[in-house]
């Protein structure tokens, strides 16, 4: 069984009917790709499995629970965690303070007022682990905000991974990437698939084939194709759209 | 049947109170709409559209020049109908001024334009204390319109039903400058959705600042209407922005019939219970807001909006 | 440390010791020098401290007083001062707010060391700068507020309040109306202090006369809109309206009655019309009948030149005759330093000795009885002059038409048996 | 030594010289105690303030209504309860805090510009509500004869009748609360607030409360105001409702974001001494010192909304700056 699925989820926003009848389902230890042009449904696709909005209709079942409409801080502590297209670190904080945020053991001390937070050895080792592992090693005290653009990228998955999540979603991880920076952060997921179950939405074709075990592709809010990256690259739908082209 | 006899004049007390409500936070209800910046000084403008009146209209106002003299001379109606046509035309400079200042604030956090404002509203209650001094002023009227008359139990004064018709007549100009021409149409989409106004080929600061213009001439105008009913003082603004945010929050952002139908309601709800209770009559308003707004986050007829984030 | 105020102590000693206790022995050698060991020399300046409002509902009134204090303080120093010594004032804006009424004493008493206080037209003002002028012994003078309470059992030892009170007033202005106009009253009530306690005292002198109260409706303080309130006058059709609402508000609600002409529907009684409130409006504002201690065109000796002198020496004010509320004002501050002078001294408790029971002379104090200050409430007891709207106005400022003059017997308040004055021992003393 | 620094700074000691000391000298710079005991108040009140505009990035223009409820709670107590300094404290603390969480109820789930519209509502309700209930709050005279309390630990007890042993007391309180309130800012909880300031929906998604938290700092900001309006009370010996107004709940803001509250706890404590200089020293020459704050205040709002903390901050930032490179000549070759 999969690790999460999602089965006919419906979404409509006043007469606009995004998602229709979507169902997908990601495997634990794998590397899923979302894709599809612009407009397609993709990012609401995101929102609505990890809880920002509701679905119309559907279910969404994370390790045989269903989570449907739960809030986003019950579905983040159930281990999903999630990085944003839209930049969405914390910019008046460092790098580290960023991470601690995520950092599950961090939260559940959030109500403590007496924790000094600035000198606990264990949670400051975990957030330097994460650096290391999304490349900022040695940017701990920077400033979000006078990181360069890719480290933010780099830190926003960085903050989702702190989370120590069971499932990793990512929304475009290489939207305003050059072609050196899009290699790095590839390699840099090829490592972090090693551990974490990954989902990404991604427009850009040869980056995602490239990663993904497997693939689903939307388009006008619906699952047109499916299959792993060979397969796909066999469909004919997807040959005789722009997306072939590009794979 | 008794009981609603005697209802029957406060409640058309009530609409003709809700119709200055409107007419107080349609210029409000403009800037917010449009820029998404709450003007906290819109009070404090129509304070000062009151004073400037009174300048033009009595020599009592501070204008009391030898070369004036002549003016002054003359009947009173030329005189308050200048008032109403120049007064707003100055406020609207000081209204474009203050945009001037708060251009520094777009594509920031809104609370910064609030901030902004606040401030600004300090100021110019103040200054109108530095120069206007700390007293009441009545403000000089035309014959025309005062006195009153009493019909069965309802007593009405004349003022009120001018300014109840002027308050429908602004409303309607109003209406018909956002339905009918075409800066209505740029008014509506919104300054905020800049891609569709530069798409019509808008210069969008000069839009601005003239809506800011625009709607700070509104404040004036509501603030020589309201002049002979709540006299000329400088803390004035005070009692004029706190229900004209009132009726827009309960009309809902954005929304020109949502403005005009929550200040009728703010203005039945007020007169009602001044029937009742009269000294506990304002807070009936706030209630009103926080029924409603606890329910409708976003207001009678809101729309989304930047401020929300 | 628990022990109150013990008597005879000086207020400087006072602040000394406690600072010096507080802040620990060790620290007592930085204390001595700066301060506390000047000496003042005989010649010192008196210095007054004026709290007349300039800002909120009484401003204009505030500043009315202030005209007042300031004629008397350069009348004296003119004189040759009081005990040898110049008079010299400072005035705080008391913006017509309790709490700053409350600052600004402390201010003016801890950092201005000014010997007295003078100036009030709002009783909550009032009420919070005597609350600190007592803890520290300072004189006040209430001069204008004119809540029954201020003299009841809200008073003070350093306290005295030289308005006739809100129970004189409506004394004077009910029972004559109750034959006049009829039983059937409503009360309009300004919500505070003296507009409850005005109308209290009204209820309770209409309901000896066999009168009743149909209604007592609540003015808020700064309300402007009157229709509300006038359609319920209207439905209920009383009598008498008896008012109890002061300043900028009375001058709203009698522009509003005037314009929809219910001044002639029903009878129109208000307990005061102050001069500021009224002064602008024209004679025919001046409806109803009302009360007032003083007036710029009574036939007495003096009034005259008072007239002159106010307006030689306030010749750009827009008021240009003095009404009685600049009135109270002069002729409290004149009698604060005459007492100052037969005391032979600055210090407050022989002040107020000086002061209790003293009687003031009808000529002298342009009244027509003798006015004295009752030694138990501290509350100036004078002539009360019962008013209607003049219809041959002398020129354009006469506004009152003298209907009655009545004694201070006549209309004195039993109800200041409430007043329960601190003793001599429990205030501070001091001498400036 | 570590330890210490947890619970208390330099920075604090700094300010604990100077303001525990302020009677020794504050007569000699031309002011008073009294001025002393109504500033260290509002800092209290500016601290707990700071909580919600400064971390939080709440924005209440209502927050003059818990400090007046603070006021009105303490007088009720020592009149109707028991006459003991420490119980009436903590009743005015335990009645804001109730109050504000039913508040929060409805504010914490808004930000921005509908936070701030909400909490102007419910400020004037509060108002309204104190002038009105003339029985119990005395209505526009204020609620009046409020005692000074002595402060007493069984064994020994200090009458603050005086302003300079007021002065004390208060400042004691204050130090404490700055302690406190330092160390909640710098906890977990602290750092999960001010990151809600920077990006709300992003906390949520971490697996955040986000509305528990912000109904929390609501209430804890209410409680800091009820305690600062409790000490007023005693200073006033009355309780007046203008503190509750629009008005005055906009001054605090100002207070805050001309200290530099954005960005600096201190940024409170520094606006509020501003403020009352201000209004001290200039009062004495205009009376219309309050439309050049206001100037002041604009001008900071468009140029640097960080405050005086945040011109302190840059001034030093600049200077060490302008040190490294003092003190590293090789970073710049010579001749280049």
């Amino acid at each position: 069984m999969a690790l999460f699925e999602a089965i006919h989820v419906h979404k409509r926003f006043g007469d606009h009917v995004v998602l229709e009848e979507i169902n997908l389902s990601f495997e634990e230890h794998k590397l899923s790709g979302i894709m599809g042009p612009n407009g397609a449904g993709k990012t609401t696709c995101f929102n609505v499995i990890t809880g920002r909005y509701k679905p119309d209709r559907g279910q969404v079942i994370f390790d045989g629970q269903d989570i449907t409409g739960k809030p986003p801080r019950t579905i983040a502590q159930l281990g999903i965690s999630r990085s944003f297209q839209v930049m969405n670190v914390f910019d008046e904080y460092t790098a580290r303070d960023n991470l601690l945020l995520a950092v599950p053991g961090v939260r559940q001390k959030g109500l403590n007022i007496v924790h000094d937070l600035a000198n606990d050895i264990e949670f400051n080792a975990k957030a330097s682990d994460v650096l290391n592992r999304v490349g900022l090693a040695g940017k701990e005290d920077v400033l979000a905000s006078d990181l360069s653009y890719g480290q933010r990228r780099a830190l926003e998955i960085g903050i989702a991974l702190a989370a120590e999540p069971r499932i990793l979603f990512l929304d475009e991880p290489t939207a305003g990437l050059g072609a050196e920076a899009t290699a790095e952060l590839s390699a840099m997921i090829n490592r972090l698939k090693q551990d974490v179950t990954i989902v990404i939405i991604e427009h850009d074709m040869s980056f995602l084939f490239g990663l993904a075990d497997h693939i689903n592709v939307i388009h006008w809010g619906q699952v047109v194709a499916q299959g792993s990256p060979d397969e796909l690259k066999a469909n004919k739908w997807v040959q005789s759209s722009n997306l072939g082209k590009l794979a | 049947m008794d009981f609603l006899y005697n209802l029957l004049p406060h409640l058309v007390n009530g609409i003709a109170l809700g119709l200055l409500f409107a007419l107080i936070a349609l210029g409000f209800m403009l800037i917010i709409g449009v820029m998404e910046v709450i003007n906290l000084a819109h009070g404090s403008l129509f304070a000062l559209g009151a004073y400037i009146a009174l300048v033009i209209i009595t020599p009592e106002g501070g204008l009391a020049m030898p070369f004036l003299e002549n003016w002054f001379g003359i009947a009173i109606v030329p005189r308050y109908v200048a008032a109403l046509i120049l007064a707003p035309f100055v406020v609207a400079f000081v209204g474009m001024g203050l945009e001037f200042c708060l251009r520094r604030t777009y594509g920031k956090d809104p609370l910064y334009g609030l901030l902004l404002t606040f401030g600004a509203a300090l100021v110019i209650e103040e200054a109108i204390r530095v120069i206007w001094g700390h007293g009441e002023y009545v403000l000089p009227i035309p014959k025309e319109i005062r006195g009153g008359f009493i019909h069965a139990d309802l007593i009405w004064s004349t003022y009120r039903v001018y300014a109840a018709i002027f308050s429908i007549a602004m409303i309607g100009l109003l209406w018909l400058f956002i339905e009918k021409t075409p800066y209505g149409a740029i008014i509506k989409a919104g300054a905020h959705d800049s891609e569709m106004v530069r798409a019509l080929g808008i210069n969008l600061p000069k839009l601005r600042t003239l809506v800011f213009g625009f709607g700070t001439a509104l404040a004036a105008i509501a603030g020589i209407i309201m002049a002979p009913i709540w006299g000329i003082r400088p803390q004035v603004g005070v009692d004029a922005v706190v229900p004209a945010f009132v009726v827009i929050v309960l009309g809902g952002i954005g929304s020109f019939w949502g403005a005009v139908i929550a200040g009728l309601m703010v203005g039945m709800v007020v007169g009602l219970t001044a029937a009742f209770f009269s000294d506990w009559s304002l807070l009936s308003m706030y209630l009103l807001l926080l029924a409603v707004v606890t329910f409708r986050a976003r207001g009678l007829l809101g729309k989304a909006s930047a401020l929300e984030n | 440390m628990t022990n109150k105020f013990k008597a005879k102590i000086s207020r400087r000693d006072l602040i000394k010791t406690t600072a010096l206790t507080a802040a620990g022995a060790t620290l007592a050698p930085f204390m001595g020098p700066w301060k506390y060991n000047r000496v003042w020399a005989a010649d010192k300046p008196i210095l007054i401290g004026l709290t007349h409002d300039a800002s909120g509902q009484f401003a204009n009134s505030g500043q009315a007083e202030k005209r007042g204090t300031i004629m008397a303080i350069d009348e004296a120093n003119a004189n040759g001062g009081v005990l040898g010594r110049k008079i010299e004032y400072i005035w705080a804006d008391t913006e017509t707010t309790p709490a700053t009424g409350s600052r600004v004493a402390e201010r003016l008493i801890t950092r201005d060391e000014v010997a007295f206080m003078v100036g009030a037209i709002q009783s909550g003002v009032a009420n919070a700068i005597s609350q600190v002028c007592q803890k520290y012994g300072c004189v006040y003078f209430n001069t204008n507020s004119s809540s029954p309470t201020e003299s009841g059992k809200n008073c003070h030892r350093v306290k005295f309040v030289w308005d006739g009170s809100g129970a004189n007033f409506a004394r004077a202005a009910a029972s004559g109306a109750v034959t006049k106009f009829g039983k059937n009253w409503i009360l309009l009530t300004n919500d505070y202090v003296w507009g409850h306690n005005t109308s209290k005292a009204t209820q309770e002198i209409l309901e000896s006369l066999g009168g009743s109260v149909a209604d007592n409706i609540l003015v808020p303080v700064g309300t402007r809109d009157y229709s509300s309130i006038l359609l319920k006058l209207q439905q209920a059709k009383p009598d008498v309206v008896a008012t109890a609402v002061g300043g900028d508000d009375y001058k709203a609600l009698r522009q509003q009655v005037q314009e929809l002409q219910l001044d002639t529907k029903m009878a129109w009684l208000s307990n005061q019309l102050d001069w500021p409130d009224i002064y602008g409006a024209g004679a025919e504002a001046a409806f109803g009948v009302f009360a007032a201690t003083w007036y710029h065109y009574l036939d007495l000796p003096g009034v005259d030149d008072f007239v002159k002198r106010y307006q030689e020496r306030w010749p750009d004010t827009r008021m240009n005759v003095p009404g009685n509320v600049t009135y109270n004002g002069y002729v409290a501050m004149r009698e604060l330093l005459r007492a100052i002078e037969e005391a032979g001294t600055t210090n407050n408790i022989k002040v107020i000795k000086t002061l209790e029971g003293r009687v003031m002379k009808a000529d002298d104090r342009m009244q027509h009885h003798d006015a004295w200050i009752d030694e138990n409430s501290h509350h100036v007891q004078q002539t009360i002059y019962l008013a209607t709207r003049q219809d041959q106005p002398r020129d354009d400022s006469d506004y009152f038409k003298i209907l009655q003059t009545m004694d201070p017997k006549e209309v004195a308040n039993p109800g200041e048996s409430a007043c329960n004055l601190e003793s001599y021992d429990d205030t501070p003393t001091y001498e400036m | 030594m570590q330890h210490a620094e947890r619970w208390i700074t330099r920075e604090m000691l700094v300010a604990f010289l100077i303001f525990g000391t302020l009677p020794l000298w504050v007569d000699s710079v031309g002011l008073y105690s009294y001025i002393g005991v109504e500033v260290v108040i509002w800092m209290i009140f500016a601290l707990g303030f700071n909580l919600l505009l400064g971390y939080t990035g709440l924005p209440s223009f209502g927050h003059g209504a818990f400090f007046g409820i603070g006021g009105y709670a303490f007088g009720w107590f020592q009149f109707n309860m028991m006459p003991n300094l420490w119980l009436a404290l903590l009743f005015a603390i335990v009645m804001t805090s109730i109050i504000g969480a039913l508040v929060a109820l409805f504010v914490s789930h808004r930000r921005g510009i509908y936070f701030a519209l909400l909490t102007i509502a419910f400020g004037q309700i509060f108002f309204f509500i104190a002038s009105k209930w003339t029985s119990l709050t005395g209505g526009e005279d204020g609620m009046l004869n409020i005692k000074r309390l002595p402060a007493d630990f069984g064994f020994v007890s200090f009458s603050l009748q005086d302003n300079t042993a007021l002065y004390f007391f208060v400042f004691i309180v204050f130090a404490l609360v700055v302690i406190v309130l330092w160390r909640l800012t710098h906890s977990p909880f602290g750092k999960v607030i001010r990151a809600i300031k920077q990006n709300e929906m992003r906390v949520g998604f971490l697996g955040y409360n986000v509305y528990f938290y912000k109904w929390m700092v609501f209430t804890i900001s209410c409680a800091v105001s009820g305690l600062a309006g409790g000490l007023f009370a005693m200073a006033q010996e009355g309780a007046y409702v203008q503190v509750m107004s629009l008005q005055w709940s906009g001054i605090v803001v100002l207070m805050t974001l001309i200290g530099g509250g954005f960005v600096s706890f201190w940024g409170a404590v520094v606006g509020t001494v501003v403020f009352f200089l201000a209004r001290d020293l200039l009062g004495t020459y205009t009376e219309a010192w309050l439309l050049w704050y206001g100037l002041m205040f604009m001008v900071l709002v468009m140029f640097k909304p960080e405050g005086i903390a945040g011109m302190w901050q840059d001034a030093v930032k600049a200077l060490r700056r302008r040190q490294i490179v003092a003190s590293s000549p090789s970073a710049h070759p010579v001749g280049k």
